[in-house]
């Protein structure tokens, strides 16, 4: 019989999803076994065009990685949606707008002014700035339009599945891996459509091995302000840990090392706003005598946007600044 | 230290003595006072039962000159205009359309008027600007052995209280204590009315009141009763010699402005506090304190 | 009448802020009540919803409202101590400034989530800030949050400064 | 979500809705809403045709949800839910929307109140299909009750339900029970006398087996909920085996600290350090006080008091004692204080001599008083002439704002009892209104008036020492306007009694909060509704009786004191009670057992089970605030009747409009 039809494509993101893959080492003979590659720029020489060719629902399944950060993105998210019969959001940025969604603080053009001019290290004093149309000899350059706003893939197509993490773990990777190969074989049922794939229920507290009691705290620290207790739970030290408010399945790689989760695993089922319900536990565990010292504790912790939605700010609530 | 400076119209006529007093006993304590430009009547006449949005107007255009001096409050040295201003700006504050309707007769003469310039009695700056420290410092003549009455009449903590116990003020006995005056400070008839603008209308009724207050000052063995408003200090000093035909008494108790008798404790000279323009002489008060 | 309501009796052509309010069960639910009773008026703005306790007021819970379209939101509880549940408004003056802090990081004007201590006996407070509320949020004008990101948060969208025709890249 | 049929009952109220809120569109909006089968409009939806249709749509049209739009839950969702009950309901199905409290009655314009009420009403129309049928847990109650504050309010609650056979704890701040009632001498309008009045139940109180009296001791600490509450009790020490002690006051004789001021003479008198409040004090048993007692500040004393104890009570050893109690049900009669008219300066309370408190007359008039009953000056002469002020510190906006009731007619009492025993003085009334409003009253003030009282209407502007004539020489001057006559008059007296109002207890606030219930803005506890529910407070269990909810006459008081009775006796005479199922709970295979919620519980009802690693919620301890679960990072715990989901809905239902 012949392969089954596999796709990946890198939309706005770093690329360490794609990395990812590779780290399911000599399982990815499996995957090359049961699917030709018909599309995964990263690995293999396809143009668009090839995949505008398919016909549609001809790519069994598609690994797209990043958020939708400009139009390119987007064409390519609605392209691959008509030409795939199953398309997994795969990663933090995919599902959640991820680390790129935290532009959703700024516009397109305050992000340009920095990089192209008040970005210290920048010499640019003609104020050169990358432009959509350029006229050349040999004809018109055009560049993607930059969205103002990051997207969720699932904000713009109709996803099957959600597999988060930055980047999803290997294990998890391979075991997604398994159950569609097995599906799409008929030996095994594919999940409910919409589903969160790769992922352990229950949240990430629940796979950290460090010992947790009640927690109130006087104040905020970082890791590197002290040596944090080796056993003791994290946020219990103060620190800032997402451990929560985020899904687990990664197996608490951070907090095992000695580092605060940072919530790439996305929020678990039943919390639609993983900053807001993050930062309602933290101030919520915020303790001294009288409410006025504690408002002024909780008020002493920076950054509350990056550090609640360094990860969902694109799928929260608000979704992005006031412009 | 400066202060933007409202005198009213007693100053200028019945009240000079307190006018110059404040001035001099200012200069003593280093504090520069400016004159309002163009300063009016504050309002506080019977004119407020008869027309109250116009007399707020009137009492209004003079904060709206302070305002466009570019000062956030103004000093006034006399109960009732005290009362009035403070009382337009509670006025214009809680009431929206007393607000609108002030401003728009401002406006018919070119001003405006944004209600946050803040009315301060001169006793208030003394004792909680300045402070009674660095006002102690410089007492070059203490008062000691001076039994003073304090009186304060009736609108100067009444009815708003701002700075001072509405019942029972006590600033100005903080005051000449620290200047080391033997103060009654059980006077009780500190708050008493004097009659104010009663004696040009119903004189019996203003001499009856101020009959009690001469009365209380001896019954206390006050020495000098010293006075915050131009008014108080006219009816009681003024008028003894009337009080004494009326009800067959002997009074002859030194009132001065409190700023007198402080000008004096900071080293002023009685011809600087006008002192000669009282009525009932103050010799036996200089005779009574240390040169 | 306060001013306020005066107004708002008369003008209608003017902005109507759309505004949530939590009330805590036992003082700010009962101090909403009381104004009631003693038919004090305020702004007809302001939707009451109840929960036991201010504590129970999820930060989601304001961003939802704000999401769906409030232009302000208002979270009042029992004043310290006074709490049925003896501390739980403590978590509420925990919570409110982080939500505060992020929401500003996010462009929001400070004013448009509000926290206020009400008591079962404060019914005149309770109207006179409804009253305040209502006319700081019709000066900051409509908040407009859907017509930003021009979705329902929920479903996917396009945001409104983003709508181009899709590109084909050459 | 399944398909539901919502009935939606929009009340009239009278015109108390429908005059400000066009009930008819509301209802024609609502019936166009998703989920709605049925709108109906009625004018009182809460009487019994208004009720019947609710069960009726439930019967015959099917109806699975209900929301009534009406006045305040707080006021009707008893009597409604209860109707859908009835109809066959789960009584949790029915959502009230208040359109009357938080609508109609706070709005002008028409259109907006009509708006307002849609938007209120959608939010619970958006809720409702989400709501999920709940049943009350019913939780065994505690037959005892405990009485706080031993006054009369105190005594006779605690009376009537010992009656029905009802164990009481009665606490009591003071050495003795009794409050102000016991010092009074005669009460109004009948005159009889206080002590012959009040001491019979102060008695009987100390006999009645089923009360156990907790003298001279105070509550520091209430936990648990109605039927179930735990009461920390701090008995504070006596010093004296109260089991040995028999009440001789040889103590008290023999003490050689005899200059302690007292209490109940309002310093009028001295009292010993070893000492007993007052001959009939209940129980009769001595106290020594820590605060003056030579031994126990640590200095020298042969101690002769325990020479002279026959039976050998004294214990300078003893400590304060903490009782943990268990009862089902609360009375507050904590009672006033006088309102210090001290800061009332212009009357010269506290400088002037013989310018006295209501309360100090009070003692001055008691035969057991420190004078014996005869009333005199400082300087032990009768009064020639004596002046009592109404409304000391009452109707002013610079202190108390209201009218504490009592004074106009104990003014008139004192008036009596001085013209009583000394005729020939002259008593001045100076009052702004004669407030008689009681049975009797107006009939007592009358007789005043025969009794040759100079009444004076207006308020007292000053007490002066200041003589103007001869005749005022070394008098007090009363200064005072006579409105009736359109004069100011100076009244030269011997006395001044200044009649002060009834201040709340100085640490009322404080003791609100031990308990959990508020305060009004006046300081007094405050009562669950003003007209159905005066004796009641927020916290179910707990009610409150006499002066401590409001200044009130002894006729009030006991009335009040017998309705809270019955009220408490209504909750401990069943064997259960049914408390509101909108708590937490916890989903063991959700739960990661990160603890956050176990530390925040404000009333310790989660606790961490190891071997599920979960937490759990303690039903019976949960009250339902709600903090665990919006504290949860994973959204774990949640709150029956208070779902996230539904409160999103309702944000959602309230945003449509």
């Amino acid at each position: 019989m012949s392969k089954f039809k596999f796709a990946m494509y890198w939309a706005g993101s770093c690329g360490g999803c794609e990395i990812a893959v590779l780290e399911i080492k000599e399982k990815i003979l499996e995957v090359d076994a049961n699917f030709d590659v018909v599309f995964w720029p990263v690995a293999v020489d396809f143009k668009y065009k090839d995949v505008e060719g398919y016909d549609d629902g001809y790519i069994d399944v598609c690994l797209f990685n990043g958020c939708i950060r400009n139009s390119e993105n987007e064409y390519m998210a609605n392209l691959l949606r008509k030409k795939s019969k199953v398309l997994v959001a795969f990663g933090a940025c995919a599902t959640m707008g991820g680390i790129p969604g935290l532009i959703n603080e700024a516009t397109a053009q305050e992000l340009k002014e920095l990089v192209y001019t008040k970005n210290p290290s920048i010499d640019n004093p003609e104020g050169v700035f990358p432009q959509e149309k350029y006229e050349v000899p040999e004809g018109e350059l055009d560049l993607p339009h930059l969205y103002d706003t990051v997207k969720t893939l699932g904000q713009c197509v109709d996803v099957d599945y959600f597999m988060p993490g930055c980047p999803p773990e290997a294990h998890q990777i391979a075991a997604v891996l398994d159950v569609v190969t097995a599906a799409l074989k008929g030996e095994a049922a594919l999940p409910p459509k919409g589903a969160v794939v790769g992922v352990a229920p229950k949240s990430c507290c629940d796979e950290c091995k460090r010992v947790k009691e009640e927690k109130k705290i006087g104040g905020f620290r970082r890791i590197w302000e002290f040596f944090p207790d080796p056993e003791k739970c994290l946020l219990e030290q103060g620190v800032v840990c997402m451990g929560p408010a985020t899904r687990a399945g990664c197996g608490a790689r951070c907090t095992t090392v000695g580092m605060a989760c940072r919530g790439c695993y996305g929020a678990p089922d039943g919390v639609i706003d993983q900053g807001a319900k993050m930062l309602s536990t933290l101030a919520s565990i915020v303790d001294a005598p009288t409410p006025e010292e504690i408002a002024e504790i909780a008020a002493t912790l920076p950054d509350p946007v990056g550090t609640f939605y360094r990860f969902g700010l694109a799928s929260s609530l608000l979704r992005r600044a006031k412009v | 230290m400066k202060y933007l400076y409202f005198p009213g119209c007693s100053a200028e006529a019945t009240g000079k003595a307190y006018d110059i007093s404040t001035r001099a006993m200012m200069e003593k304590l280093g504090v520069e006072l400016v004159e309002l430009d163009d300063w009016n009547c504050c309002g506080a006449t019977s004119y407020f039962s008869v027309r109250e949005l116009d007399s707020f107007a009137i009492a209004a255009r003079n904060l709206a000159i302070a305002q466009e001096m570019g000062d956030d409050e103004v000093c006034v040295i006399c109960n009732a205009c005290y009362t009035t201003l403070a009382k337009t700006n509670r006025y214009m504050a809680e009431d929206p359309r007393i607000f609108e309707a002030v401003n728009g007769a401002l406006g018919a003469v070119g001003r405006s008027y944004d209600g946050k310039v803040k009315v301060r009695h001169i006793v208030d700056i003394l004792v909680n600007d300045i402070g009674l420290e660095a006002v102690t410092e410089r007492v070059s003549r203490r008062l000691t052995g001076l039994r003073v009455a304090p009186y304060y009449g009736c609108q100067f903590s009444r009815p708003m209280g701002s700075f001072d116990d509405v019942q029972l003020p006590t600033t100005m006995d903080r005051l000449f204590e620290a200047m080391g005056a033997d103060v009654i400070t059980d006077f009780d008839a500190k708050t008493d009315c004097c009659g104010g603008m009663m004696m040009l209308t119903r004189e019996d009724a203003a001499l009856r009141l101020c009959h009690e207050l001469l009365t209380a000052a001896r019954q206390y063995k006050a020495d000098v009763l010293v006075a915050a408003c131009p008014l108080c200090e006219m009816n009681l000093e003024g008028y003894q010699p009337r009080v004494n035909k009326t009800y067959g008494t002997d009074f002859n108790i030194p009132v001065m402005y409190f700023t007198q008798l402080a000008g004096l404790a900071l080293g002023a000279d009685p011809k600087q506090l006008a002192m000669e323009k009282q009525v009932v002489s103050c010799d036996p008060v200089l005779a009574a304190i240390p040169a | 009448m306060t001013a306020a309501s005066e107004k708002e009796s008369r003008v209608s052509d003017q902005f109507e802020p759309r505004l949530i309010g939590f009330l805590c069960r036992w003082c700010s639910y009962n101090g909403a009540d009381l104004a009631g009773t003693s038919r004090m008026k305020y702004p007809p703005n302001l939707v009451p919803i109840k929960t036991n306790c201010s504590g129970r007021v999820d930060p989601t819970h304001i961003m939802k409202a704000l999401a769906e379209g409030a232009d302000g939101v208002l979270i009042a509880g029992c004043h310290p101590g006074d709490c049925h549940y003896i501390n739980g408004n403590y978590r509420t003056a925990g919570r409110f400034p982080l939500m505060h802090k992020l929401l500003e990081q996010l462009g929001l004007e400070p004013g448009r989530v509000r926290l206020e201590w009400v008591s079962a006996a404060e019914g005149d407070k309770f109207a006179r800030v409804v009253t305040e509320f209502t006319e700081e949020i019709r000066a900051l004008g409509p908040l407009g949050w859907r017509t930003q990101t021009d979705v329902d948060p929920a479903k996917p969208g396009t945001a409104a400064s983003d709508r181009v025709e899709e590109a084909v890249p050459a | 979500m399944a398909e539901e049929k919502i009935g939606v009952y929009i009340c009239h109220c009278g015109t108390n809705i429908a005059g400000t809120v066009d009930v008819e569109e509301v209802t024609r909006w609502a019936a166009e809403q998703p989920n709605v089968a049925i709108a109906r409009e009625y004018k009182y939806m809460c009487s019994d045709p208004g009720q019947d249709l609710i069960k009726q749509d439930i019967k015959e049209n099917g109806i699975t949800r209900a929301v009534v739009a009406a006045c305040s839950p707080t006021m009707h969702e008893p009597t409604f839910r209860k109707a859908a009950g009835d109809g066959g309901l789960n009584p949790y199905l029915l959502q009230m929307a208040n359109i009357r409290e938080h609508c109609s009655w706070v709005t002008i314009d028409h259109d907006a109140a009509t708006e307002k009420a849609k938007r209120i009403l959608g939010a619970q129309i958006h809720r409702l299909p989400l709501n999920v049928p709940l049943q009350p847990i019913e939780v065994p109650v505690n037959p005892n009750v405990m009485v706080v504050g031993g006054g009369i309010a105190g005594i006779e609650a605690a009376l009537k339900l010992a009656a029905t056979g009802k164990k009481v704890y009665l606490v009591e701040r003071d050495p003795s029970i009794g409050g102000h009632m016991a010092m009074f001498d005669k009460t109004f309008p009948t005159l009889d006398c206080a002590a012959c009045i009040l001491t019979p139940k102060m008695s009987a109180a100390g006999k009645e087996p089923n009360i156990e009296m907790l003298a001279y001791s105070e509550v520091t600490q209430v936990d648990g909920y109605v039927g179930n509450f735990k009461v920390k009790v701090k008995k504070k020490a006596r010093f004296i085996d109260t089991d040995k002690c028999t009440g001789c006051a040889l103590c008290t004789e023999a003490c050689v600290v005899r200059k302690v001021p007292s209490e109940f003479d309002m310093g009028l008198s001295k009292r010993a350090a070893a000492y007993i409040p007052f001959p009939q004090a209940v129980p009769l048993r001595a106290t020594i006080d820590p605060t003056r007692c030579l031994t126990l500040t640590g200095k020298k004393c042969k101690q002769p008091c325990v020479a002279a104890c026959g039976p050998e009570a004294i214990d300078f050893e003893q400590k304060d004692e903490e009782l943990e109690l268990e009862v089902g049900a609360i009375i507050m009669a904590t009672g006033f204080q006088l309102w210090d008219p001290t800061p009332e300066t212009r009357y010269s309370y506290g400088k002037l001599d013989n310018v006295i408190s209501s309360l100090e007359f009070e003692r001055i008039s008691n035969a057991s008083g420190p004078t014996g009953g005869h009333i005199v000056c400082k300087n032990g002469e009768a009064p020639k002439s004596v002046a009592i002020l109404h409304c000391v510190g009452s109707r002013d906006d610079n202190h108390q704002e209201f009218c504490s009731r009592v004074c106009c007619m104990y003014s008139l009492k004192f008036a009596h009892l001085i013209k009583e025993h000394l005729p020939e003085t002259e008593v001045y009334e100076c009052y702004i209104d004669m407030r008689t409003y009681g049975k009797g009253y107006e009939e007592f003030y009358k007789r005043l008036m025969n009794e040759s009282v100079h009444f004076i209407r207006g308020r007292a502007a000053e007490v002066s020492a200041v003589a103007l004539s001869p005749e005022e020489q070394g008098e007090l001057v009363v200064k005072v306007e006579d409105t009736l006559l359109g004069i100011t008059r100076r009244l030269p007296v011997d006395m001044v009694i200044l009649s002060s109002g009834l201040a709340p207890r100085a640490d009322a606030k404080a003791t609100s909060q031990i308990f959990g219930f508020g305060c009004s803005s006046n300081g007094f506890f405050l009562e669950r509704h003003p007209k159905l529910e005066p004796v009641s407070t927020v916290t179910d269990g707990i009610f409150i009786a006499g002066c401590c909810q409001y200044p009130k006459d002894i006729p009030d008081t006991v009335a009040q004191a017998g309705a809270a009775a019955a009220g408490a006796l209504a909750l401990v005479d069943n064997a259960t009670v049914k408390v509101e199922p909108t708590i937490s709970y916890i989903d063991p295979e959700k739960c990661s057992g990160c603890h956050i919620c176990v530390g925040l519980c404000p009333h310790a009802a989660i606790q961490y089970n190891a071997e599920k690693d979960a937490a759990e919620v303690i039903e019976a301890a949960c009250k339902g605030c709600g903090v665990c679960v919006a504290a949860c990072g994973s959204g774990v715990p949640q709150q029956r009747g208070y779902l996230d989901e539904q409160i999103f809905a309702e944000i959602e239902g309230a945003l449509v409009v």
